[in-house]
């Protein structure tokens, strides 16, 4: 029978109607500022730079190697590296950015950034409301804007960050191994046993790291994910010897 | 008192008037009705904005607009205050006289069709003899604005938007007048205020509207289907289609024009259905006897309302036609029907009072529309769709 | 003056009007609008000489006018349908293009 | 002659001239619906109130809009601007033209004396004209009903695609 359908179709818009009034379950909205939909974990929109402990600055895992700024497609990264040097999360002394600077209005959240970083410092945020009146400078976050901590990473993406921080842990557990491999090798050579700090023996001998990555290479490495990581510190090192 | 309160309007004005010398008065009079239409229904206007937007929202299952006064009650105001401090943009080829003229051409017509409702006793503006052509005569003039200003943009989509609001209103004009014709046939008037009065009458408490009989119903059918094609209702939006044109032919206006174009949106929509009420609905009368009390500008406005409401339902439900399947649903549908209930009307006017004249109208409605539904409308296309590769 | 001679005279002038432009135009529709123009001017005529003739109430000159609506109506369908089909097959509404009649 | 019938005079009067003078074609189109308002308030002036509604209804709702069509479907608002707008023998037209208004206008001033004067309003209702219509006229009304149906048959005949003869 013609028009059937159109009756069918009214009489559904009409229960809809009703039943918004009556079953809140019905209503698929919510009122946005006050109430909030919890966000799905792997949620990202602009990236933001990873800290340890409570001093951001101090903290900060970005070692200004520049691989996001070149690897980023809308070119939205500006990374100034600094002239000195200060100790990253596994003590050894690192350059750091100088300047850190993100522009939202260009960033395409791609992740990008955060794939090629090997340093794990880079991670995608779920922060979205960050409408502005200024949208020249208030778009472009310089770094201070851009830290937030391990903590904070932990609580928007957990899963995420425990397999991160595994990684760091196992990374760092490594370096440590190496670095004491080395000293016990140094302190066999000086016949002085030195259990000394941790960081002391990559800054008293810079020579001896990279003879003793050479002899770390071949070790099997589980982390799949970044077969490179453990030896670009001492990459990075090695130069300023 | 209840009279007083049933014409209160009409005390108030000659309240008014007496004030002012006596050759004064009727102009005033006069000028008093004009400012009282062009109040009355722009802020209908910005109530139904509201209405619509959140009665389309409960059917989508959400909230409606909530934020702006109680219950989101003042969110027109905020949405004229943003049209109309936007900027007024001309295209720079654009035909600046005509593009200026559309709007107010498009306003002018529309609210020249309230002239002749009656929209309470003894409420209308100008009780015209042929109140009827009068009001078809302005709906058609402003088919000529909406081609003014999508030719006048020069804009592929205005113009697209035009041409195809233009020959659709052309279409469904035709079945529109029509099934106002039958009315005049029975009624024998073109004059509104007698219609009403021939449909204010009471049998047994109930009345005597024409949506009642075989071809009043069939009537009303027909001529919703053809005021909400005529006005670019969905699901007949085809010339503002906002997937397909942006908006149609008024695409590219902007602040106040743009607010006009809205304006004489809805406003064509108040009138027409003011008309189909006046038509078939019995106008300003009560639906029952008992409630005869009750002031008739409160009915009349409250059947406009009650039409108002239905617009609103359907585009909450209504997918929008295609263009062919718009025309083929005119000419091969809608007109073919009021042909034949305005042979019903006759038959009725001419069998006279008696039950066969109810079962011989209702036979040949339902039987043509059943025959319609079924042969013409599938073989060209119009019935439920085959998907060829869906499925 | 008289007000009839005032009606007449302005239908006149829309006459010539309208037959100045069917004359002189080029487009096939432009002709057409000159057309209707010189069957309005008639219109106004016969409205007027029915308003200020003797009978009235006959409405002799009233409906006269009504069915010369009618006409024309009829005759602009007929006429730019006919246009639209010369344009289809000659892709011009230059009537002095159109001076072949063969297709 | 009162200013009102001045005001429309020079309306209808503007109106018309533009329709056949303006350059661009839609603007001639919308000229003429100017003029074709004009007259319809001449016709409401003259208290024959159907036939200027009939007029704007008939006119500027169909007829109007219909030239509109024809003018946008063949692009002749384009192709005007290449060319002049006249035809070769638009001066003879023109000379045509003055000669029947000044004929027109000699018979009319000539035969002043002899047309009536201000008469009575002639209270005309619709149902009067329903009932002449039916009555004395019905023959010219059916006659004007069969025109109109075989104007419609025969205007889509005319504007139909030629299916047939593209094969």
């Amino acid at each position: 029978m013609l028009g059937e359908g159109l009756l069918k179709g009214l009489a559904e818009t009409a229960r809809n109607f009703a039943g918004s009034f009556v079953s809140e379950e019905r209503l698929t909205t919510v009122q946005y500022p006050e109430e909030r939909v919890a966000p799905i974990e792997n949620t990202r929109d602009f990236p933001f730079l990873v800290y340890d402990g409570d001093d951001w600055h101090a903290g900060m895992r970005c070692v200004a190697c520049q691989i996001c700024e070149k690897e980023c497609p809308p070119k939205c990264i500006y990374i100034e590296k600094s002239k000195d040097k200060k100790p990253d999360y596994v003590g050894k002394p690192q350059i750091y950015p100088a300047r850190f600077d993100i522009d939202i209005s260009v960033c395409m959240s791609c992740q990008i950034c955060v794939e090629v970083c090997p340093f794990e410092a880079i991670k995608m945020d779920t922060q979205f409301e960050l409408s502005t009146a200024d949208r020249f400078g208030g778009l472009l976050l310089d770094k201070q804007q851009l830290a937030k901590s391990n903590e904070y990473y932990h609580e928007i993406h957990p899963t995420e960050a425990a397999e991160v921080d595994a990684r760091l842990a196992e990374e760092k557990a490594k370096t440590e191994a190496k670095a004491r491999a080395a000293a016990a090798a140094a302190a066999a050579k000086a016949g002085a046993p030195a259990p000394a700090a941790k960081a002391a023996p990559a800054v008293d001998k810079p020579a001896a790291v990279p003879k003793s990555a050479d002899l770390a290479a071949p070790v099997p490495k589980p982390s799949e994910n970044k077969p490179e990581s453990p030896a670009k510190p001492d990459q990075g090192g090695a130069p300023d010897s | 008192m209840i009279e007083r309160l049933d014409q209160i309007f009409i005390l108030l004005r000659d309240w008014l008037v007496h004030f002012l010398p006596a050759n004064w008065q009727a102009v005033v009079a006069t000028v008093l009705n004009v400012v009282a239409i062009i109040a009355v229904f722009p802020t209908l206007f910005a109530l139904v904005t509201v209405m619509e937007r959140k009665g389309l929202g409960r059917m989508q299952n959400r909230f409606g607009p909530n934020r702006v006064g109680p219950y989101g009650l003042f969110q027109p105001v905020a949405d004229g205050i943003k049209a109309l401090t936007k900027e007024d943009v001309v295209p720079f080829r654009a035909d600046t006289i005509v593009h200026f003229v559309a709007p107010l051409v498009l306003v002018v017509a529309v609210f020249m069709g309230f002239s002749v409702l009656p929209m309470g006793r003894n409420m209308v503006l100008a009780d015209m003899d042929a109140g009827l052509l009068f009001f078809f005569a302005m709906g058609a003039s402003t088919e000529l604005s909406v081609f003014m200003a999508g030719w006048s943009s020069r804009n592929k989509y205005s113009l697209l938007g035009a041409m195809r609001a233009v020959a659709q209103m052309i279409s469904y004009e035709v079945p529109l007048l029509m099934s106002g014709l039958a009315v005049v046939m029975i009624s024998g008037s073109l004059t509104l205020s007698k219609i009403v009065e021939a449909q204010n009458r009471y049998t047994f408490g109930l009345p005597h509207w024409y949506v009642f009989t075989p071809w009043g119903f069939a009537g009303l059918v027909l001529f919703s289907i053809a005021a909400m094609a005529e006005t670019n209702r969905s699901p007949f939006d085809l010339p503002e289609g906002e997937s397909e044109l942006v908006a149609g032919y008024f695409t590219e206006y902007s602040g106040f024009k743009f607010a006009l174009f809205f304006l004489g949106e809805y406003v064509g929509m108040f009138s027409i259905a003011g008309m189909g009420a006046t038509l078939f609905l019995g106008g300003w009368s009560a639906p029952l006897a008992i409630l005869n009390w009750v002031p008739s500008w409160i009915w009349f406005f409250g059947k406009l309302m009650i039409a108002m409401c239905l617009f609103i339902w359907i585009r909450g439900t209504m997918p929008r036609l295609r263009q062919d399947q718009l025309m083929n649903f005119a000419w091969k549908f809608v007109i073919p029907m009021t042909l034949v209930n305005l042979f019903v009307a006759a038959l009725w006017r001419f069998v006279g009072p008696g039950w066969a004249r109810w079962v011989v109208c209702w036979a040949i409605l339902i039987a043509f529309y059943v025959l319609m539904g079924q042969t013409i409308l599938r073989r060209r296309g119009l019935g439920p769709r085959s998907y060829r590769y869906a499925e | 003056m008289n007000p009839l001679t005032g009606y007449l005279l302005v239908a006149a002038l829309l006459f010539a009007t309208g037959l100045a432009g069917a004359l002189t135009r080029r487009n096939a529709i432009l002709v057409l609008i000159g057309i209707e123009l010189m069957l309005n001017a008639a219109n106004l005529n016969l409205i007027a000489f029915w308003r200020y003739g003797p009978h009235p109430e006959a409405l002799t000159g009233f409906l006269f006018a009504i069915f010369s609506i009618a006409v024309a109506a009829a005759e602009a369908a007929v006429g730019l349908g006919l246009v639209i089909s010369i344009y289809r097959h000659l892709r011009t509404t230059d009537l002095d293009a159109m001076n072949r009649m063969k297709g | 002659m009162t200013p009102v019938f001045y005001i429309l005079a020079i309306l209808t009067l503007a109106g018309g001239l533009a329709a056949v003078t303006l350059k661009n074609t839609v603007h001639c189109a919308l000229a003429l619906t100017v003029a074709f308002a004009g007259l319809a308030l001449f016709f409401l002036q003259l208290d024959a109130q159907f036939a200027g509604f009939a007029q704007i209804l008939i006119y500027i709702g169909a007829v109007a809009i219909l030239v509109v069509f024809a003018i946008l479907l063949t692009r002749s608002s384009e192709a005007e601007a290449s060319g002049g707008i006249l035809s070769r023998h638009w001066l003879a037209g023109l000379i045509i033209a003055a000669a029947v208004f000044a004929v027109l206008g000699w018979a009319i001033l000539r035969g002043a004396q002899a047309l009536p004067q201000e008469s009575a309003v002639p209270a005309v209702t619709v149902h009067q004209i329903g009932t002449a219509l039916m009555g004395r006229y019905v023959l010219p009304l059916e006659i004007v009903a069969l025109l109109l149906t075989s104007a419609l048959i025969g205007a889509v005949i005319v504007a139909m695609h030629e299916k047939e003869s593209a094969k």
